[in-house]
């Protein structure tokens, strides 16, 4: 048996819920079809009730007022995640997840409205960049996957030199396949920290778990990569 | 500024010592008799304030004036067979069908057109908020919206305001929200370019013995108002009371220009979502219902009216957003995402509790009491004082003249059409291919989430949309909404069937066993009785049609004057269907040809 | 070559959810003493010297700004 | 009681999709001359007199305004 930070033989992977999360019961039912426990956050407590890794699930996190992520980052929730983060715990952040780990400072840059200025909703296809995250590694370098896309403000920006160097370390994890659909630099759907530990991304992998409710079920990956991670760990 | 205001109010004692004072009843759209009875009912003139809620609730949006002697007919013609999946009908906030496993399913349409063309994008959001409110007030989850769009030509100037925003609006706040949307309509007529229609439906589910009707019972019972605060929103006829009566007040008298401009907060919904979940599964509720149209005069007064007893309310504690607002103004404000609850007084601190976790404000307003009155108390002096009943559901009831257009003989005239040759048949279909009508619309369904909440199995291009609502079982609902208002203009008896049948079949071919029906009928001025007849026949068609296909409405809307001057929108009769399905890993997709070798079928003749 | 600024707020009677979202988060955040905010939008334009104040203010009524719900103003910046 | 505004716009090499629409929207609708259309949020805010300019940057820059893609600027105004 695998020496897990909880102490359990299944990987403890915690979700959490912001007032106005949408996404959290989602990617806990992703979560459990890859075989992991779900354990649900409340973004009101400091605390991570003993998981091995956090995923920031989608949503409009305080009705997205004011800038995506803006006001969740502050919550007393991320003080403990902020920290773990720096440990080298797996952390994921999905569509408003990424752009409240953007605003918290794990992930460099940010998220701007869509080219287009309207909500895009489609299954989208991605390129799969870097399979040497904790997130990744169950994909094939290249391989191609297809997810949902579902955000009003998934154009992702940095400043030149934040691009440069994202692209110099090969932290692009996932990009955008044909055409781009909210203006993306580098048509980036997805990044990672510079320890390959954290990452973000637009698309919804909770969303692509069975053909029955998705388009594909190539999100699971993921979701099995972290928990490799962890059982390896 | 208070002790101004109290001065100022017009309270009870007031109106008695008043009798002969005039009040701008006409300009609340109230009619002289329908004031003289007003009168009748209270023994004097009403106060302001009553004048409000008697104006607002005795409109025809409110109280079904002019329908409601023909929308009897669903009643009389829906059988006991018909009835025996029914939990709660027409009358309730939505109706309530039984789908099996102990799994209420909960549905309704409604229109907010006018809203629409004024402020597209607010207009549309708030029309989502709002029939979300209602599926939430039954005591259900809402798990799926659906939206039924006309506008006027695709190219006309004005639909390009109204198209965009009310597609952005009722995607933003469904997303928001986290509602998917599985499905909808878009259709341009030129009749309805000064008068769009947005009719939103949401469906909602919840365990059979978690129904929640609402009704104020129980002496000693609190009312807690939660949500958010009460301000001016969309209260600009009441504003003639506060100027007429307080001429010279220019505070008052400058609020007549008040745009009635409501705007949506899903966030803030969003949230009273989870908190009223979160009170009904804690069962520290006796009943909830939602502030709509007419806030909190409608919710007063229909909790008071459904319960046993009266209703006691201080309007001093409704946390307000504005300065210096009349009892009238307070009472009639549609201020967006607020309910109302009736709470035993040994639950009030749990439930404090559960609002205080969601960041919720709530407030005691007031309590149930059993004098079979409602009171309304403002600085200590009562303004109003009502049998609740002559406000919710005794309203004026109108027979208003039916009749015939001379013109639906033109429209029936059989025409010789010739047959087309097979070069006219191409231009036909290059025709067709081309026109708005027809055209993909991905650029409206592209903009909301199908997949928030993981249970979407079927939505767009699919016939119906179609959710799991149980997740070991596999069992879910299909929905489709359809009309055509050009079938409805030439016949609306045999329309408003077209409408059924289309939506009937669009739930049927998903896989899913239709069981229940909701409307929505959009129509021109009741006081056209040529509209009046068309209203008449499509609900006399949608009843028998039901009858023939053995499923009950159990719930609908009504939106009259729908029209540009005096031309009338086509009569627009929206029907939606809700079908059960055991298992959605069965669900039928849309689309031929996805294997070679597979054999095409017409069925019917 | 002139440049323009156009201050799009809420009309004060109408609900303004986001500044309502950040009034309330800044006590959570430890900051006291802020008792109302309003969000609105601000446009910078660089125009040329033939757009006139009444074009500026046809654009500010007619694009920028939704006049059902907002108010704006319009103001030349020196450059 | 102070009245402050608070300015945030994008920062000038920072894409600003909702500037870029207006500056092309106009044209289309007969509106020649504005040749450049950035746009950001303004905030009103009433604060209490305690409420020193320190304090003031500060939330500007930790909640107002992403630093990483906007610039802001803190005013107070007479009220
Ligand atoms: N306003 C809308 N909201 C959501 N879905 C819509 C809307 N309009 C159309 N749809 C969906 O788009 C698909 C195609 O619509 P439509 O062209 O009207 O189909 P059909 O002609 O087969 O009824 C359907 O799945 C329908 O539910």
């Amino acid at each position: 048996m695998s020496e897990l930070a909880s102490g359990s033989s299944a990987p403890k992977i915690g979700v959490i819920t912001f007032p106005g999360t949408l996404d959290d019961q989602d990617a806990a039912r992703a979560v459990k079809y890859a075989g992991a426990e779900a354990v649900s956050l409340w973004h009101a407590d400091a605390d991570l009730r003993g998981v091995d890794a956090v995923i920031v699930p989608g949503g409009f996190s305080y009705g997205d007022y004011l800038r995506c992520g803006a006001i969740a980052r502050f919550a007393p929730v991320m003080g403990p995640v902020i920290e773990a983060a720096g440990k080298g715990m797996p952390i994921l952040g999905i569509c408003n997840g990424f752009q409240i780990l953007c605003e918290a400072g794990l992930l460099p840059g940010a998220l701007v409205r869509n080219h287009e200025l309207h909500f895009v909703c489609r299954d989208q296809w991605l390129k799969v960049e870097n399979t040497s995250t904790a997130w990744s590694t169950r994909y094939d370098k290249g391989a191609e996957i297809l997810i949902p896309l579902k955000s009003g403000e998934g154009g992702y920006v940095a400043e030149p030199n934040t691009l440069a160097e994202l692209e110099g370390e090969g932290r692009v994890v996932f990009r955008y396949v044909g055409d781009n659909p909210n203006g993306s630099l580098n048509n980036i759907a997805g990044i990672t920290d510079a320890r390959g530990r954290v990452v973000g991304l637009m698309p919804h992998p909770e969303h692509a778990i069975d053909a029955l409710t998705g388009p594909s079920d190539d999100g699971l990956g993921m979701f099995f990569s972290a928990i490799d991670a962890l059982v390896k760990a | 500024m208070t002790a101004n205001n109290a001065v100022n109010t017009d309270t009870v004692k007031h109106a008695e010592s008043t009798p002969e004072l005039a009040q701008p009843y006409r300009e609340l759209g109230l009619k002289d008799d329908e004031y003289q009875r007003i009168r009748e009912i209270l023994g004097r003139r009403p106060t302001d304030a009553e004048l409000a809620m008697y104006s607002v609730m005795w409109s025809e949006h409110c109280s079904y004036k002019s329908s409601k002697v023909h929308l009897s007919y669903f009643g009389k013609t829906t059988t006991e067979q018909m009835r025996s999946k029914m939990l709660a009908g027409i009358g309730e906030n939505a109706g309530v069908v039984d789908i099996g496993d102990g799994w209420a399913v909960t549905f309704k349409v409604e229109s907010h057109n006018h809203p629409s063309y004024v402020e597209p994008y607010q207009g549309a959001a708030t029309g989502v908020g709002g029939i979300v409110r209602d599926i939430m007030a039954m005591g259900a989850r809402p798990l799926a919206v659906m939206d039924s769009l006309r506008f006027g030509p695709a190219d006309a100037p004005d639909t390009r305001r109204v198209l965009p925003g009310v597609v952005a609006g009722v995607g933003g706040y469904g997303n928001c929200l986290g509602l998917p949307n599985i499905g909808g309509e878009v259709v341009f007529d030129s009749t309805y370019l000064g008068n769009p229609l947005v009719n939103a439906l949401c469906v909602g589910a919840m365990r059979v013995e978690d129904l929640h009707l609402a009704h104020a019972s129980g002496t000693g019972n609190k009312i807690i108002l939660f949500g958010a605060r009460t301000g001016l929103d969309g209260i600009g006829g009441v504003s003639v009371l506060a100027s007429d009566t307080f001429s010279g007040d220019e505070t008052t008298a400058g609020r007549k220009k008040l745009p009635s401009v409501q705007v949506g907060d899903p966030f803030t919904e969003k949230v009273l979502i989870e908190c009223c979940l979160e009170l009904f599964r804690e069962g520290i509720v006796v009943g909830i219902q939602d502030l709509g149209g007419a806030g909190l005069s409608c919710a007063t007064s229909e909790l008071a009216s459904a319960g046993d007893g009266g209703m006691h309310v201080n309007l001093d504690r409704v946390p307000l957003r504005a300065k210096g607002m009349t009892p009238a103004e307070i009472l009639s404000s549609e201020s967006q995402e607020r309910m109302c609850a009736v709470v035993k007084p040994s639950d009030v601190d749990a439930f404090m509790k559960v609002c205080a976790k969601w960041d919720v404000t709530a407030t005691e307003i007031g309590e149930v009491t059993d004098t079979g009155r409602l009171v309304i108390t403002w600085h200590d002096e009562v303004v109003v004082d009502v049998p609740p009943r002559t406000v919710a559901h005794e309203g004026p009831v109108y027979n208003r003249p039916v009749q015939r257009p001379v013109e639906q003989d033109s429209l029936q005239q059989p025409i010789d059409l010739a047959r087309p040759s097979t070069s006219d048949l191409r231009d036909l279909v290059l025709r067709m291919v081309g026109s708005h009508n027809l055209s993909s619309r991905n650029w409206v369904t592209d903009q909301y989430d199908r997949y928030v909440r993981g249970g979407t199995v079927l939505s767009q291009p699919a016939d119906s949309g179609m959710i799991r609502i149980d997740e070991e079982s596999g069992r879910g609902v299909a929905l489709s909404v359809d009309c055509n208002g050009r079938y409805c203009k030439l016949d609306p008896y045999t329309g408003a069937q077209l409408a059924l049948a289309e939506a009937y079949r669009n739930v049927a071919v998903s896989g899913a066993t239709p069981v229940a029906v909701t409307n929505c009928l959009n129509f021109g001025s009741p006081e056209d009785p040529g509209v009046m007849w068309q209203f008449e026949q499509a609900v006399r068609g949608l009843a028998d049609g039901c009858v023939e296909l053995g499923i009950p409405v159990t719930g609908g809307n009504v939106s009259f004057y729908n029209q540009t001057g005096t031309t009338a929108i086509l009569p627009t009769p929206v029907v939606g269907v809700l079908g059960v399905i055991d298992d959605v890993r069965r669900r039928i997709p849309t689309g031929i040809g996805a294997e070679a070798g597979e054999t095409l079928l017409l069925l019917g003749n | 070559m002139a440049r323009v600024v156009v201050d799009v707020m809420p009309k004060p009677e109408i609900l303004d959810p986001q500044g309502q979202a950040v009034a309330k988060a800044l006590p959570r955040l430890g900051f006291q003493g802020v008792t109302e905010v309003r969000q609105g939008k601000r446009f910078e334009l660089e125009v040329d010297d033939s757009v006139d104040d009444e074009t500026l203010t046809k654009i500010a009524a007619d694009l920028l700004a939704n006049t059902v719900i907002e108010d704006f103003t319009v103001r030349r910046i020196d450059a």
